[in-house]
């Protein structure tokens, strides 16, 4: 065993089904966020910020676009000589082929992988949230509590807490309960799926719950309950700053529009944590004389020669004169149309807004979603 | 053109550019929010299929290398051809520096041309901006078996901006005649882009002939001295070109992109242009803020008024500043009410709140790397 | 469509069964060769010196080994900016998981991993043969012929032919006949499992191919035979120089010892055609006052200190004082003790010889396999 | 060890090592079949946990930048922290060279500490080899509370090996006294190994010191100068130490690993030592050779008689040849039936046909990079 080596284990197989048409051709954590960045650049960009260089990606549902953009990792400073990303996709052995199945399953298909690196703590990741996190402090908190597992909780607003995983813990961060999804709560700290395990600990359990039948190997549902019965020692990590689930087209919708609050907590201009994302090499956006741009985000490559304010803009998008855009995200290559305008919506990628068209309204908190072929309400 | 060795020599003269050239050789002068010239060159290459390039760092080695690296933003960090990056070998850069030009570094690196796979050399200058598709010259080049060839334009020159460039004269038939210099008598003439394609036995011969008989220390020297021995082929380029030899072509080049058809060729027309990654976020418009006709790079915080202008990646503009017909290279901040016109601020500066800063097109105020300018140091 | 771009998909999903042990724990392309290589690295190392720089792996069987080993694909120059080497192993979509069944279905799967890259022609490599090739000189040859599938053959001695898919061809070096391991062969060209498309046509065959219930979905007996069917032109491209299938034991070892004829037509140190590996960062090896070290290839870290006569060794081994080898394949970590003797023999990782063990006859024709736990004779 | 940034400065003295220090810099030097001195300092940090290094290169640049290129081979081309390499800035190689040491150099590179995450830095140098793991000489900095710290081994030096080397003196209490030159008087002493931790604050402070005072022009000489004002720990090394400051301790550093244990400490102690790929096949030995007591690099083809030799990556030894007690580097060849008694035989060398070089041990016979060497030139 590596000596106070930390590996992460980035678990990116979900379908984010709710999120509908955005994940109709990709996974989850590959849908793009915050005008340049995909949401699995979040977690990629921490680990390397808080100095993980090992990271398995565990990918099962379409991986195609995931694949691409990350690449061999250069983008994050990940492409290691040694260890580095890995992406880790379900394989065959002489028994034939197996899929993951659950989350727990998918760690334990990769035992040898994990094995051969041989750390002394797992870092368990999903793909789905945008925050920064050093988790080197959260290393840190779980070698100074001395504990076997260490799970990052966050404060949520009590009226929220009924769509969590809520714990309740003493103050010695001990955690004494748990509550999947409580109706009353009596905390309103939420896991955020992000656990620390020491590895020898772990790959036990793993091993255990792989032979129960009645397992559906998951963590939280079955290895994390199954620690705690055995009086294993769990804490919990208090995160504060910012962390959106973007689960729906609603979230994600919103916690792109947060990045247009001047003190959002995210600060993406933060040189000391930077979060980084596969490169296109485009040259700067153009503002032309006939624009006017206010509160709003613009990426490379675009060309704005009508009116945007609040809205999120990926790159080579084009905003012809005398269109209008208010209050929304427009993914890369999306062109609106001179006379067209556009309210509350998420554009999707190169879909083109004819002239005279008008979608949303400005005055309505209902949020379409609209591709080349339909228009989704949320 | 596989069979094709890029060769880019970045001893250019930089007498003309002001403080922007005090630590950095013209080919890493910034360019259009987040290029430096040699991107161009290099993506040039690249994108027609060049795989092996050769560049001769000249003596401003640290901004090179800190530009090109390992040659990863090109893809030419490689095992097979790829980046070869020839710094001054000792002796030359304490002894000989000052006595002799090009041909000697060249001489000096002499078994990377010779060892090289490839057949046919091309020559190129960074301060020449365009963007090429060096295909159909080089196909024109082999095709014609011609030892040389010269990639020219024809220009309409009523501003002299091409002065004392070299000029190409070809006979009635079209074929080369002669080159000499621009004076600018005539207002039409075929400019020479300075990128010649060569034979390597053409190259050696040349070399060994100019510094053994002295008659040349610089590779263009060596190659008009050679004409009349060799067969010399010229192909037409049509395109947008901008020769940055001084700091008014600097300036006028830049303002040129402002342009969407000049900004279209030059970035995507025949391949993108290819730089070194800084991860920026995308460029935030603030609430009040104002900008027309600008190109504006991400990373930047404007907050301000913007016309007419270039900014950089990772530029801050606050409030009430206004800032026309200006040049704003990376991580510079314009402080609260700044009013810049006609200016160049070098990277990292920094203009206190309320100083005003006016250049004249002809002659823009030009401030250097890293600095910080405020009404008490101007006072 | 990128006109003249060819890009190589090479198969490495094969189990290798008849190579027992050797293969026991990774894909046949993975198996060590030739003291240094593995047998994936040849066709690999051929792509990078033939300009092939976009390859795509297409991986299922027990793949771990094998990406740790190709990694982000520098050895081979392949950590490309944009393509580079790419592992495609199988994926999930929203009808579920599909294991890849055939070869010609491996590539159909992977239809929009080959059209993103938009190439005009397709490469179909295997990872089981060791051979020099230059690709791209079989590109020109495909182009001349203005052929739509072009079959890389090889002379084949005449009583090995039945162990071949033979082809006969006419003096235009038109495919006129397919024999699949014939009794009685009038040609004694075999084809190498080497294929060049247009990607067009191949890409149509595929798509028709795969609705087809009765297809075994293989390039040899579906796919070529029914571009033949339908006046495809198909040329032979007749490769000179060496070239073998390392599929048994015997031939594995045959092929080891062929790299001790000093005059052997694969020649490792033409320094225009290098084979790439990966590097292990091993110091230079070590030969004793008391070793005699005679005919052999011997890689980097090992410690010689006893006999050896004719033997290919992998990396940091070591053969003790009055130890005595000769005629055999040591891979890596693997002991011989002082006083054991080891003839005709492949011994595997890590096995250690005792001091006094004897290991075949070196008078012999068997070749035996030597595992730490077993010995297999071919 | 990722609060500590290592520094790597390549302007040491070469002038003991003959021919084989034109081109390169002493940290350049070949050792042991595949590697250059710098690999071990390099290695050494890497394995330590150290994850940012900075390297000065001195003026022999090209040599520095083949070799390094971008940090690869030590997994150092990384975005954040990695290798950071500092070749002569213009102003300081044309004009100043010849007038400062090295302090000038660190001076105009100032800004690379300054902004640097890292609190503490480590310095080292090249010509002191050994495998060593940095983490507890560290720890005891840390935990000491010291400015500065030296890293030191206790030698029996009869042999007079470490004449000129640092030499510190330790109190009763084993506390740091003072520390000089060792002129060779004791025969057992305490060598500084030129390793020093150090925090950045004190760094900052001896610079500006040595250079406003004009008390120092080198780093050592600002160290020694400030000795009294710092709290100053030492920490003993047990392993090996080779100091390759000529020819006769690069010969005899060489040899040593013909010892196994001594080279299973050099190879694998506290981890590989990491160097530039150059993928060469395994070594063929042919059936005619005979091969005893050598140390030798893959790619190699051996057909003669090699005796107590060290033999680097490509070497090809003919038949008839006879080479005892030598030094043969990357790719060089020797002709039939040659002799060579120790020989160092530089990179890409000939030695044709019949030839017979023959030096002494304590003075070998030394031939420079690319030599050929035939009979009609000898005579």
């Amino acid at each position: 065993m590596k000596e106070g080596k930390m590996i992460a284990m980035l678990l990116a197989g979900g379908q984010g089904s709710r999120l509908k048409l955005l994940t109709s051709d990709l996974a989850k954590p590959a849908v793009p966020f915050g005008g340049k960045y995909r949401i699995i650049d979040f977690p990629l960009s921490n680990c390397s910020n808080s100095n993980i260089f090992d990271v398995g990606i565990l990918t099962q549902y379409k991986p195609y676009q995931l694949n691409s953009h990350i690449g061999i990792g250069s983008s994050w400073d990940l492409d290691r000589r040694s260890g580095g990303v890995r992406i880790l996709p379900p394989y065959t052995n002489e028994k034939g082929g197996r899929w993951y199945d659950g989350t727990a399953n998918a760690i334990y298909e990769n035992l040898s992988f994990i094995d051969e690196l041989d750390p002394e703590f797992v870092l368990i990741l999903s793909g789905d949230h945008i925050y920064k996190m050093d988790y080197s402090k959260m290393l840190d908190f779980h070698k100074s509590k001395h504990a076997d597992v260490t799970i990052s909780v966050i404060a949520v607003p009590w009226d929220e807490t009924h769509r969590f995983g809520i714990l309740k813990i003493d103050e010695d961060s001990l955690i004494t309960e748990f509550y999947e999804k409580p109706k009353h709560a009596d905390s309103n700290l939420a896991s955020m799926g992000i656990y620390i395990f020491n590895w020898s600990a772990l790959r036990k359990y793993l091993v255990e719950d792989e032979k129960d039948p009645n397992s559906s190997k998951d963590f939280g549902k079955d290895i994390i309950p199954k620690m705690n019965a055995d009086g294993k020692k769990m804490v919990a990590y208090q995160f504060e700053g910012y962390w959106k689930d973007v689960g729906t087209i609603k979230s994600y919708w919103e916690a792109n529009m947060d990045l247009l609050d001047e003190n959002n907590t995210l600060n993406l201009y933060d040189r000391r944590w930077k979060i980084y994302s596969k490169n296109r090499h485009l040259p700067p956006h153009f503002i032309a004389c006939s624009a006017s741009v206010s509160n709003s985000l613009i990426n490379e490559g675009c060309q704005i020669e009508g009116n945007i304010k609040n809205c999120v803009l990926f790159n080579e998008i084009h905003i012809e004169k005398d269109a209008l855009v208010t209050n929304s995200v427009i993914l890369s290559g999306a062109r609106v149309e001179s006379g067209a305008s556009v309210h509350n919506a998420v554009i999707m990628e190169n879909v083109v807004v004819k002239s005279g068209t008008v979608i949303g309204n400005p005055d309505s908190d209902h949020i379409l979603l609209v591709s080349q072929n339909e228009t989704v309400e949320s | 053109m596989k069979n094709c060795l890029g060769i880019i020599n970045l001893s250019e003269s930089d007498n003309n550019m002001n403080l922007l050239c005090h630590s950095r050789p013209t080919a890493m002068l910034p360019f259009a929010g987040r290029y430096r010239l040699i991107d161009f060159t290099l993506s040039n290459m690249v994108n027609s299929g060049i795989t092996a390039i050769g560049v001769y760092t000249g003596n401003k080695v640290r901004s090179v290398m800190d530009h090109l690296g390992s040659g990863q933003a090109w893809d030419l960090d490689r095992k097979i051809n790829g980046m070869f990056i020839f710094t001054p070998t000792y002796d030359y850069n304490v002894a000989f520096a000052p006595k002799f030009g090009d041909l000697r570094h060249f001489h000096q690196n002499i078994s990377f041309i010779r060892y090289a796979p490839q057949e046919n050399l091309l020559f190129a200058k960074s301060y020449m901006l365009m963007n090429i598709d060096y295909q159909k010259a080089y196909q024109e080049f082999v095709d014609s078996d011609a030892d040389i060839s010269m990639i020219y334009k024809r220009v309409n020159d009523p501003e002299n901006r091409f002065l004392g460039c070299d000029k190409i004269h070809l006979d009635e038939n079209g074929n080369f005649e002669s080159i000499g210099t621009n004076l600018g008598i005539d207002e039409s003439f075929n400019l020479s882009l300075e990128m010649y394609f060569m034979k390597k036995s053409v190259y050696f011969d040349l070399l060994y002939n100019a510094i053994e008989k002295g008659t040349a220390h610089y590779l263009r020297e060596a190659v008009f001295s050679g004409l009349d021995r060799y067969k010399v082929h010229t192909s037409e380029f049509g395109g947008s070109v901008f020769c940055i030899n001084n700091v008014k072509n600097y300036y006028d080049a830049n303002m040129a992109i402002l342009n969407p058809e000049i900004a279209s060729e030059l970035f995507y027309k025949n391949g993108l242009i290819l730089t070194k990654v800084k991860d920026e976020p995308s460029t935030y418009y603030k609430p009040q803020c104002t900008v027309k006709n600008a190109f504006v790079a991400n990373g930047c915080q404007i907050d301000g008024f913007v016309e007419n202008s270039i900014i950089f990646r990772g530029v801050k503009i606050e409030k009430g500043c206004i800032v026309r017909n200006s040049i704003i290279m990376q991580k510079t901040q314009i402080g609260q009410n700044a009013h810049l016109n006609y200016a160049i601020l070098d990277k990292r500066s920094r203009v206190k709140e309320g100083v005003t800063l006016i250049g004249d097109p002809s002659s823009p105020f030009v401030g250097g790397k890293k600095s910080m300018i405020s009404r008490e140091a101007l006072t």
